[in-house]
């Protein structure tokens, strides 16, 4: 009984938000504000008890581990620019989650992201069939060629002019893969509702 | 000692087939663990880790091990003290004993070795950087154009010239987001610009700390040009964290007002191709950029010009002609330089047969 | 008015309209079209196939139901493969309201297979903290991993005692539609501890994983519904992913006529001009 | 003091965890294991005054009736019945869970599907052969469009692999190069934040 209240619910919003694609209405701006009230209660409900409870609050409360209440007060720091005089203060957070994220970010970068995906481009070039030769030859210019474009500090004139208008082929190449891959999520996203609709609420399929 | 047919028939099993332990510090943490590898020609059901502090001492059960795996980490040690380890196997045939491997011994390690490649990437990206940092403030450096900024101030004209306003999106998350920090730059120069010909600026932010600093900005860009008259707190408003409340907030001001010229440089995420698409509906010029890979199709194929990955905070240096800016621009393409350099030797290590340069790249051990 | 500028400025409703004909009506009447398999999803497909039973698979779903669309008939089609193999599913989830799609995606698999939860599998709930808690978990399990996601303790469980580290996961499969996700869990937890990982993503996200499937840092990638029906296809499991292949079919032929209209339109306005 | 010690925090932190990185030694594990776990208290904060913000906005909208204020009703009903639920019921309870399955799920997965209508919409207006870059754009884009669905293989049986020869070659390619620029930004940028030279994301003058 209340899942299939449940479903009449969903579909109802459901419509109701599809109807904005004739015109924008109330119905719609109901189903947005819903929206937008549910999934932030949602987020405060799962944030308090997955990051601040465990993380902050049972270690100072339960754990009785006095150090806990530095990292609670840097961030209650947060709602500082409440009161103009110590707005500045909102600064102490910030800055902490900065340098650790900042911090990270370079290491992980290094570690993961650039040593593997050069390592990646010393492709081979021997002893392979001649396609294959040709398809890393392409990867390692392609590359390169998109390199050379984001190289700022020379005058993109000759032949650096050349390679990074070749540079720019192969990123158009890759945005329009890009944009097919898109146009594919955003349908099977449509899919997916009109499934709904038909299957779990009308049953006609 | 007498020596049972069944014992013999052991070691003969271990002589033929074999199973052969290998115990050793482990390599590069703090000295709390010895780890303990075994290769096996027998298949076995299980393998059990026993320990003992002297090579003729009981042998005490630590560890079973899952199968298909071959190594095993022992941090239930003393640091400093020496274990001798041996395994045994259940096989179909029965159980088996290695030889005894030690003595072992945990120690500290002050340096991770395994990650000494990574140390020496980071150096150099940091000193080329800094070096180029310090450079420009001693002297000028060159930056290339960057076409997408000559065309701002030609849609800015054309918003004044159609008495619209100027909408500017800097995306949609919060200062501490390096593409925001850039969008900012960005905007002070909007702001100028829009403030010199006393153009309408709109700047909806979905964080209230981004407003705040966008207001500040836009304030000082509009001192700066002699129309402070001109700034009006409230044409940059923070609208909603949410996302899609966020695009539907500014998708209502691009229908109302009709700006003649969107700017949205920045981080997006789906919203892109709604703000894009809509922007494109009503007509107005488009100037975009992101360093969100994701994105970039849908900008570049609904706006008319956008600033791709890198080139956003080539821009905003760019714009802002300030020596660090501009000096670390010229550092990062030192290290593109580096990169390109880096595959082509690569590639010819590779034709050469030359493995050691591959292996200079292993990250992960 | 020439036919060609009333096409141009047609009502984008039309198009609108269009565009969900073309998703409804096959779904009604479905054409059947075979679905064709690729090598990324093939090789994830053979990983569980080749693993030992028993191996330990962890399960991270980190989407919540903005996608659930595209990737949770791939979660089943895979959580169905890895039953049927007795492998053991750890799942844990990056996003937190991937927990519950992950429970309900328990209920719809695990009876069919009489897998029972804590030996089978288990959900130790929603981890925050992207990278860093990544990199803790790979370190030692118990810092990031206290109780399931009941909050029960995790050593109660069977299978909650068996993973102490990332050397007890035998393959990370993420269901990743942003961020964090595929790119935490290979720059991160790969790069750190070297546990293989496979994925499947949103088609949005897909492209951009091709350079980590071909650097090896990505072992196999399932692109959006298209990757849940060849999986689907592969297990032999026929449901919603394949159902609506052929709207996605008839959709996308449809958005391509638009571009070769536009298309054609910007022609006869570049001869009109002449 | 109001510069000086965010700048010495931020430097300190960055380069404590840059430097723990390279040594095993306990000490530096345990306490950048610790500054990680207070961080990720922290973070919480940053959603929690985001949604406090929502609040207020919410609140002063109703408040003196600015367009669409009754809209701001359903919004704050809705939080605070989350809130409610979440709050006595756990993040488990059976009530939030009905909402979450019933509200949440429809709601925000609609919303993202609305853009197939936009992606429609856009492909027909903005997708246009202005140029050569424009048009390898939308070859690439329609033969992907094409080749990955299973109508393509009915029309050619060569569509799957020359869509995959397209992702795995010129795409890998140009994302990697694309990639490697963006993380040099990235590195340059958060090098900056941690010596204190990048200081622009503190705003004000004092």
């Amino acid at each position: 009984m209340l899942t299939t209240i449940g479903i009449w619910i969903a579909a109802f919003l459901t419509l109701s938000i599809y109807s904005f694609l004739y015109k924008d209405n109330p119905f719609y701006k109901a189903a947005e504000h819903i929206f937008v009230g549910v999934s932030a209660g949602y987020w405060t409900v799962y944030l308090w008890f997955n990051y601040a409870l465990p993380n902050l609050f049972l270690p100072l409360f339960r754990d009785g581990n006095l150090w806990y209440i530095i990292p609670v007060v840097v961030g209650f720091m947060m709602f500082a620019p409440l009161i103009p005089k110590v707005s500045w203060l909102v600064r102490i957070p910030l800055t902490f989650t900065m340098g650790i994220s900042m911090s990270l970010f370079i290491l992980q970068i290094v570690q993961g992201d650039l040593l593997p995906q050069l390592q990646a481009t010393f492709l081979p070039l021997t002893g392979i069939p001649p396609f294959q030769v040709f398809s890393n030859i392409l990867i390692i210019l392609g590359v390169i060629f998109t390199l050379i474009y984001f190289y700022f500090s020379k005058p993109h004139k000759g032949a650096l002019g050349v390679a990074a208008k070749i540079g720019i082929w192969f990123m158009m190449v890759s945005f329009g893969a890009h944009f097919g891959y898109t146009v594919m999520a955003r349908i099977s996203l449509l899919i997916g509702r009109v499934f709904f609709l038909l299957h779990d609420w009308l049953r006609i399929i | 000692m007498c020596i049972s047919l069944f014992d013999m028939f052991l070691i003969f099993l271990i002589l033929v087939k074999g199973i052969s332990v290998n115990a050793y510090d482990t390599p590069n943490d703090d000295g709390s663990s010895v780890t303990v590898s075994w290769e096996s020609d027998i298949p076995y059901s299980s393998i059990l880790i026993l320990r003992s502090e002297q090579k003729d001492g009981v042998f005490e059960p630590i560890c079973e091990a899952r199968v298909g795996r071959n190594d095993y980490q022992d941090t239930l040690i003393v640091r400093g003290t020496f274990y001798y380890y041996q395994i045994k196997a259940m096989t179909d045939e029965g159980e088996i004993i290695s030889a005894i491997t030690g003595p072992t011994v945990a120690s500290v390690q002050v340096f991770n070795t395994g990650r000494l490649n990574i140390f020496v990437a980071i150096i150099i990206l940091f000193a080329a950087i800094l070096f180029y940092i310090s450079r420009a403030k001693r002297e000028k450096l060159f930056i290339r154009k960057i076409p997408a900024l000559a065309a701002m101030d030609e849609a800015i004209g054309r918003a004044t010239e159609m008495g619209k306003p100027v909408l500017y999106v800097p995306g949609i998350m919060d200062i501490d987001d390096p593409q925001t920090i850039a969008s900012m730059s960005i905007l002070a120069k909007v702001a100028e610009k829009t403030a010199a010909y006393g153009t309408t600026l709109y700047v909806p932010t979905a964080r209230a700390m981004a407003m705040s600093m966008a207001q500040q900005v836009v304030k000082e860009a509009a001192t700066k040009v002699g129309r402070p008259d001109w700034y009006i707190a409230d044409n940059i408003r923070y609208l909603t964290d949410d996302q899609f409340g966020y695009v539907s907030g500014v998708d209502g001001i691009m229908l109302r007002e009709k700006p003649a010229t969107n700017f949205y440089l920045g981080v997006f995420y789906a919203e892109s191709l709604i703000l894009a698409e809509t922007g494109h509906s009503t007509g107005a010029i488009q100037i975009a950029g992101t360093a969100m890979p994701d994105q970039l199709p849908f900008f570049v194929a609904a706006c008319d010009y956008t600033l791709l990955g890198e080139e956003l905070y080539a821009a905003s240096a760019y714009l802002s002609q300030e020596p660090v800016q501009l000096g670390s621009l010229k550092g990062q393409d030192l290290g593109k330089l580096i990169f390109i350099f880096v595959i082509l030797a690569g590639v010819i290590a590779g034709i050469v047969g030359f493995q050691g340069f591959y292996n200079l790249f292993i990250s992960v051990h | 008015m020439h036919f060609f500028d009333r096409i141009a400025k047609i009502d984008r409703r039309i198009i609108f309209l269009l565009i969900g004909l073309a998703v409804i009506i096959p779904l009604i009447a479905p054409l059947g079209l075979p679905v064709d398999i690729t090598a990324p999803v093939k090789s994830v497909y053979d990983r569980i196939e080749a693993m030992p039973e028993g191996s330990i698979v962890v399960v991270s779903i980190d989407y919540d139901p903005g996608s659930e669309a595209e990737l949770y008939p791939a979660t089943l089609a895979f959580l169905d493969h890895c039953f049927r193999k007795n492998h053991k599913v750890y799942m844990m989830g990056l996003w937190a309201p991937g927990i519950t799609l992950g429970n309900i995606a328990f209920q719809e698999i695990a009876p069919k297979y009489n897998k029972e939860y804590g030996i089978d599998y288990i959900n130790v709930g929603y981890k925050p903290g992207g990278a860093v808690m990544l990199l803790t978990l790979g370190r030692n399990v118990a810092d990031v991993v206290a109780t399931d996601y009941q909050g029960l303790p995790i050593d109660s469980f069977p299978l909650g005692r068996m993973v102490k580290n990332s050397r007890d996961m035998d393959l990370v499969m993420t269901f990743s539609a942003g961020d964090p996700g595929i790119l935490h869990w290979i720059i991160y937890f790969n790069a750190r501890f070297g546990t293989p990982i496979a994925g499947a993503t949103t088609a949005i996200s897909a492209p951009r994983q091709y350079p980590y499937l071909s650097s090896g840092q990505l072992l196999g990638l399932l692109g959006g519904l298209k990757g849940a029906a060849e999986y689907e296809t592969l297990v032999g499991r026929v449901d919603r992913a394949t159902a609506g292949m052929d709207s996605q079919s008839i959709a996308h032929v449809v958005i391509v006529l638009f571009i070769i209209m536009g298309n054609i339109i910007l022609v006869w306005e570049h001869r009109r001009k002449k | 003091m109001k510069r000086t010690l965010p700048l010495t925090i931020v430097l300190g932190c960055g380069i404590f965890m840059l430097i723990a990185f390279f040594v095993p030694v306990r000490w530096f594990q345990d306490a950048s294991q610790t500054l990680q776990t207070w961080y990720l208290g922290v973070i919480a904060f940053f959603v929690f005054i985001g949604i406090f913000n929502l609040v207020r906005i919410n609140v002063l909208k109703i408040q003196h009736k600015r367009r669409d204020w009754q809209f701001s009703i359903f919004l704050l009903i809705f939080l605070a019945g989350m809130l409610l639920a979440g709050f006595i019921g756990g993040p488990d309870g059976t009530v939030f869970l009905y909402l979450f399955q019933h509200f949440q799920i429809p709601l925000s997965a609609t919303m993202f599907s609305l853009l197939a209508f936009f992606v429609a919409s856009a492909a027909f207006r903005a997708f246009r052969a202005r140029n050569p870059e424009a048009t390898l754009l939308l070859i690439a884009a329609v033969l992907v469009m094409i080749g990955r669905v299973p109508i393509g293989v009915w029309i050619w049986k060569g569509f799957p692999s020359l869509v995959e020869w397209i992702m795995s070659v010129p795409n890998t390619a140009a994302k990697r190069g694309i990639i490697f620029g963006i993380d040099l930004g990235l590195i340059s940028m958060a090098l900056r934040v941690i010596l204190g030279i990048e200081r622009s994301y503190m705003g004000g003058k004092d």
